[in-house]
């Protein structure tokens, strides 16, 4: 008698729901023990429909919706937008305003960075150093809060300008805060590069040459964790960072330590570029005149995120609604390195990878079902409803 | 009528016992999470947190989650917090003489304290979920790696005290130190009890960012209520037997908070310095270091019982 | 290379294939390459990855309206400070594209949601599944393109 | 390679108070450029309604009883708002601007959420027309 050995497969899902993923997404490892032998990725459960949004509002709507694309890296998308707008305008923002916009932009890379710290560490268990770094994160966004006024969703954009100014006694509570961080990154930079413990959770693990990370298009502190010297900032300087150049920080490892040792010295740069900022702030206007209508023609522009590389293409067509707005964000691409990078390594070691890239899901997902919430249809229950909605569905779950 | 009289005081007894010993295990459960809380600089839970949350847990009701064999499901919490339960029968709690007492109770007490771990594996084993099949797994694993060199680390005191009986042992090692003389085996079970415990940095079995809540997973309401009330009652017994061999006996109930909320302290202080460490770090850490220090301080300690003293 | 030798470097890349392009120069840092041959689309695309002229930053499909009859997809490669865009009209109907996914294995999760917003099939897709949309989205309802309409989306359940 | 390069900061909050805040008991003050609800003053108000044009979160309906009288109604859902400030840009006449001390504006129903401002006896009146 022929005996068939039948291989079960033993898959493992993390998300939608799963206390690693503090946001939907869906991933698949199928395991052989702890093992990972095969990765399949789903997404799409925080789409909210922003690129087919844009098209219904006008070009100010929609910057603040796409302020709304990501709660963490929201100025960068506000500010890719208004450039790419103030692009196919043929119009730029007076220099003041592009060097606040890049100031806003480098204290943000600085909130996600330490917020990226404390996910990280939460992941692999450590999390005294996860509650230490996200302590810390208040004084960053204290800073911002006083700056433009919110804690997150920063609306500090406008098409041509920006909203707000920045005076002397602002700069100075800023640099105080900045020393502050300084520190603490210094201090948190000697954690992970020396804590033996922690090391056997980063070091060796997620390894991605050069070679892998260009072909499968890495962007940002993943791609430059694996020698990739890729920062748009650099590449294209857009904004003022033609004033304000920035050093690319590298390194030739490629593994999740190497991308912790990336972004905490990157947070050294954002330190140096915003006090450069704050001394030399050029004088002059906040503000430009931009157009409601926007003429017929395309513009692309790419910014540099705290996450790599955000594409955005705006199709004007002569009205004052965009006739196509793409946003391409950088979590989408480095997905792709997490299902290949996964594939060989233990179970446990699938958290850090995947917070090794610093996903953001709500980032990839823009799209789902939208509808104008004042207008009560049945679509929108009430809490009465909800809660009897909640005692059917329980008593037929239940049969 | 006598004999009533005694059935009935001793029911009642171990009621008592049973109910101060659940509130211990909730108090200790509460410093352990305070001082953790601390040392992260933050606020931390209130003290009544802990009981609120089993009140919470008993009250809700129990689902018992398709293609389980339900009598396991329901009565494996039940076994292992009888386990614990039993074990601290055992140990001299809070200064009080133990209730039972026999020669060789120590091994019983520790194999006691593996049901519990045992249970909760089976039950992970039992439920049939992917993520309670892998926290099943590492339980067990972990169990595999951490019992021997604790169990080791409890015979030192023992081998010294020639016996097996932990009355005698804590009796003996009132007037002796035991951590002067064995501070490995010291250090050993006091980190195979957080092994045992699953805390942190030996948390893999349970590590909710990768395998949700380990084998405890599809458990709710009373069940998971019992494993919790388990593990608080083993942290107790842990903490005692500990600082019964190794730090001078627990005469009084005075010494026996100041010396295991002491042993408290170290443990949540180690439970906040490190990282997670993977089950196979976990296993390679125990059996390529802690079992062979424990082994060595064993044979140094019997060496010099044999031919010195 | 900055970015006019860039250009320039693409741009004679590019003249070899002359009777299948059309080459503008939309801005300073832009090549726009109209690719009128789709079985050209991945030998040019080749070509560029050879001499390493940028990566691949996005798939845009665009919809230049109902009454066209066709579709655009635009794949727009990043060397350096210039953008490179490849331009691709196929009709409307049962359109297609080849996948790119051979010699860019990133542009997957591009091609997916290209598919399933637009409604362009990509041949040669490993998994052509939905991304973002849900599992149980009609079959023929493609929610980017300007005919689309929201009332038959099906909605959230 | 280093053990518990945390112990610093462990030991050091042992001694230090927690950082978190016990919010209602502790409160702290709104910080000084706080963007908090909108205010609407009619003076100079020449009724061109950009405002409500540009609301991303359409928190602002603006309407007009009489151009030629300027008789507005200028109505604000807080609960919608954004707090993004665009109105405020928006504004040639500088009408609008947002108030930047109040902070705490959780409610447990939606009546106080809906501001309006205009003439006492205007907003009756577009109140009772939108009721129609």
């Amino acid at each position: 008698m022929a005996t068939s050995k039948v291989s079960e497969t033993f898959v493992v899902p993390i998300g939608p729901q799963h206390p690693a993923l503090k946001e939907p997404g869906h991933f698949e490892f199928t395991v052989d023990g702890e093992i990972v032998t095969n990765a399949y990725v789903r997404l799409g459960y925080a789409h909210r429909g922003i690129e087919k949004g844009a098209e219904g509002r006008n070009y100010i709507q929609s910057l603040y919706l796409t302020e709304r694309i990501c709660g963490i890296c929201s100025h960068i998308h506000a500010t890719a937008f208004a450039l790419t707008v103030e692009k196919l305008a043929g119009v730029e923002a007076p220099p003041r305003a592009q060097a606040i916009r890049v100031l806003v932009a480098e204290l943000e890379r600085i909130h996600s960075h330490f917020l990226w710290l404390g996910v990280a560490a939460h992941e692999s268990g450590f999390d005294t150093l996860f509650m230490y770094s996200w302590r810390d994160r208040e004084t960053v966004m204290d800073i911002l809060e006083s700056l433009t006024g919110n804690r997150v969703n920063y609306s500090a954009n406008v098409l041509g300008g920006v909203k707000f100014n920045v005076d002397n006694e602002q700069a100075d509570a800023i640099r105080k805060g900045l020393e502050f961080l300084e520190k603490r990154a210094h201090h948190y930079l000697d954690v992970v590069i020396n804590e033996a413990m922690f090391l056997q959770r980063t070091r060796g693990i997620g390894t991605m040459t050069r070679n892998q990370a260009e072909v499968m298009g890495a962007v940002g502190p993943t791609a430059r964790a694996s020698n990739v010297p890729r920062d748009v900032r650099v590449e294209a300087p857009y904004a003022a960072y033609k004033e304000y150049p920035i050093n690319m920080v590298l390194d030739t490892r490629g593994d999740v330590e190497a991308r912790f040792v990336v972004r905490i010295k990157e947070l050294f740069e954002c330190c140096r570029i915003i006090r450069q900022i704050l001394d030399t702030l050029p004088p002059g206007e906040l503000t430009t005149r931009v157009p409601r209508k926007l003429p017929e023609g395309e513009a692309v522009m790419r910014v540099e995120a705290p996450r790599g590389e955000l594409f955005y293409f705006i199709r004007g067509n002569g009205s004052d609604k965009p006739d196509r707005l793409k946003v391409r964000t950088p979590s989408i691409n480095n997905f792709t390195t997490v299902i290949k990078t996964a594939v060989g390594h233990q179970l446990a070691d699938i958290p850090m990878i995947l917070s090794g890239i610093d996903p953001c899901f709500s980032c990839n997902d823009r799209m789902v079902h939208i509808q104008n919430i004042h207008k009560h249809d049945e679509n929108w229950m009430t809490w009465e409803e909800l809660r009897r909605y909640g005692i059917e569905y329980y008593r037929r779950i239940r049969k | 009528m006598n004999i009533t009289m005694t059935i009935i005081l001793t029911i009642l007894g171990l009621i008592l016992f049973t109910a101060a010993l659940f509130l211990l295990g909730l108090a200790y459960e509460w410093v352990n999470r305070k001082l953790l809380a601390l040392l992260q600089n933050r606020v931390g839970p209130r003290w009544f947190q802990p009981l609120a949350d089993i009140i919470k847990l008993l009250a809700k009701e129990e689902i018992v989650p398709k293609g389980v064999d339900s009598r396991l499901f329901i009565g494996l919490p039940i076994f292992a917090l009888a386990g614990g339960l039993t074990a601290a029968l055992y140990v001299p709690i809070a200064g009080i003489a133990p209730a039972f007492s026999f020669p060789g109770d120590l091994i019983v007490t520790i194999y006691l304290l593996s049901l519990l771990t045992m249970c909760m594996g089976l039950a992970g084993a039992n439920t049939m979920d992917r993520f309670s099949l892998v926290g099943a797994t590492r339980t067990l694993t972990q169990l595999f790696s951490y019992e021997a060199p604790f169990m080791l680390a409890m015979l030192g005191p023992a081998i010294v005290a020639k016996s097996w009986q932990i009355s005698v042992v804590a009796d003996y090692a009132a007037s002796r130190w035991f951590i002067l003389t064995q501070p490995i085996g010291f250090l050993v079970a006091l980190i195979g009890l957080m092994g045992k415990l699953e805390l942190p940095p030996f948390d893999a079995p349970e590590a909710h960012t990768e395998i949700v809540a380990g084998a405890l997973t599809e458990y709710s309401g009373r069940g998971l209520a019992l494993f919790r009330l388990g593990k608080d009652v083993e942290l107790v017994i842990g903490l005692t037997l500990v600082a019964a061999f190794y730090l001078g006996g627990v005469a009084n109930p005075l010494w026996f908070l100041v010396k295991t909320l002491a042993l408290l302290l170290v443990l949540a202080g180690l439970q906040s310095l490190f990282a997670r460490l993977r089950i196979d770090q976990t296993v390679g850490l125990w059996w390529r270091f802690g079992t062979l220090l424990v082994l060595v301080q064993l044979l140094v300690t019997f060496l010099l019982q044999r031919f010195i003293l | 290379m900055n970015t006019e030798e860039i250009l320039t470097t693409a741009k004679e890349l590019v003249k070899s294939w002359d009777w299948a392009t059309e080459v503008t120069q939309p801005a300073a840092d832009r090549l726009d390459v109209k690719v009128k041959e789709l079985k050209e689309l991945i030998p040019i695309i080749v070509a560029l990855r050879v001499k390493r002229l940028g990566y691949l930053s996005a798939i845009v499909g665009l919809d230049p309206g109902p009454e066209t009859g066709e579709l655009e997809v635009l794949y727009q490669f990043c060397p350096g400070n210039a953008v490179i865009t490849l331009r691709v009209r196929v009709p409307r109907k049962k359109g297609s594209v080849p996948s790119l996914c051979d010699i860019i294995p990133s542009a997957e999760s591009y091609e997916r949601e290209l598919r399933e917003m637009f409604g362009i099939e990509v041949t040669g897709l490993r998994t052509p599944d939905h991304l973002y949309l849900p599992d149980d989205w009609p079959n023929g309802v493609y929610p980017l393109r300007k005919d689309f309409d929201p009332k038959k989306a099906p909605l959230p359940k | 390679m280093k053990l518990g390069t945390m112990l610093r900061d462990v030991t050091g909050s042992l001694f230090r108070r927690p950082v978190t805040e016990k919010y209602p008991f502790e409160r702290r003050e709104a910080p000084q450029h706080l963007r908090s609800l909108v205010k609407w003053t009619p003076e100079g108000c020449v009724g061109c309604s950009l405002c409500e044009t540009d609301c991303p979160a359409q928190a602002i309906d603006f309407i007009i009883l009489d151009r030629q009288a300027k008789r507005y109604v200028f109505t604000y859902h807080a609960d919608r708002c954004t707090f993004c400030a665009q109105c405020v840009i928006s504004c040639r006449q500088h009408c609008v601007r947002l108030e930047c001390d109040q902070w705490e504006l959780a409610a447990l129903d939606k009546s106080p959420f809906e501001l309006h401002y205009g003439d006492p006896a205007d907003v009756e009146k577009a109140l009772a027309g939108k009721t129609k």
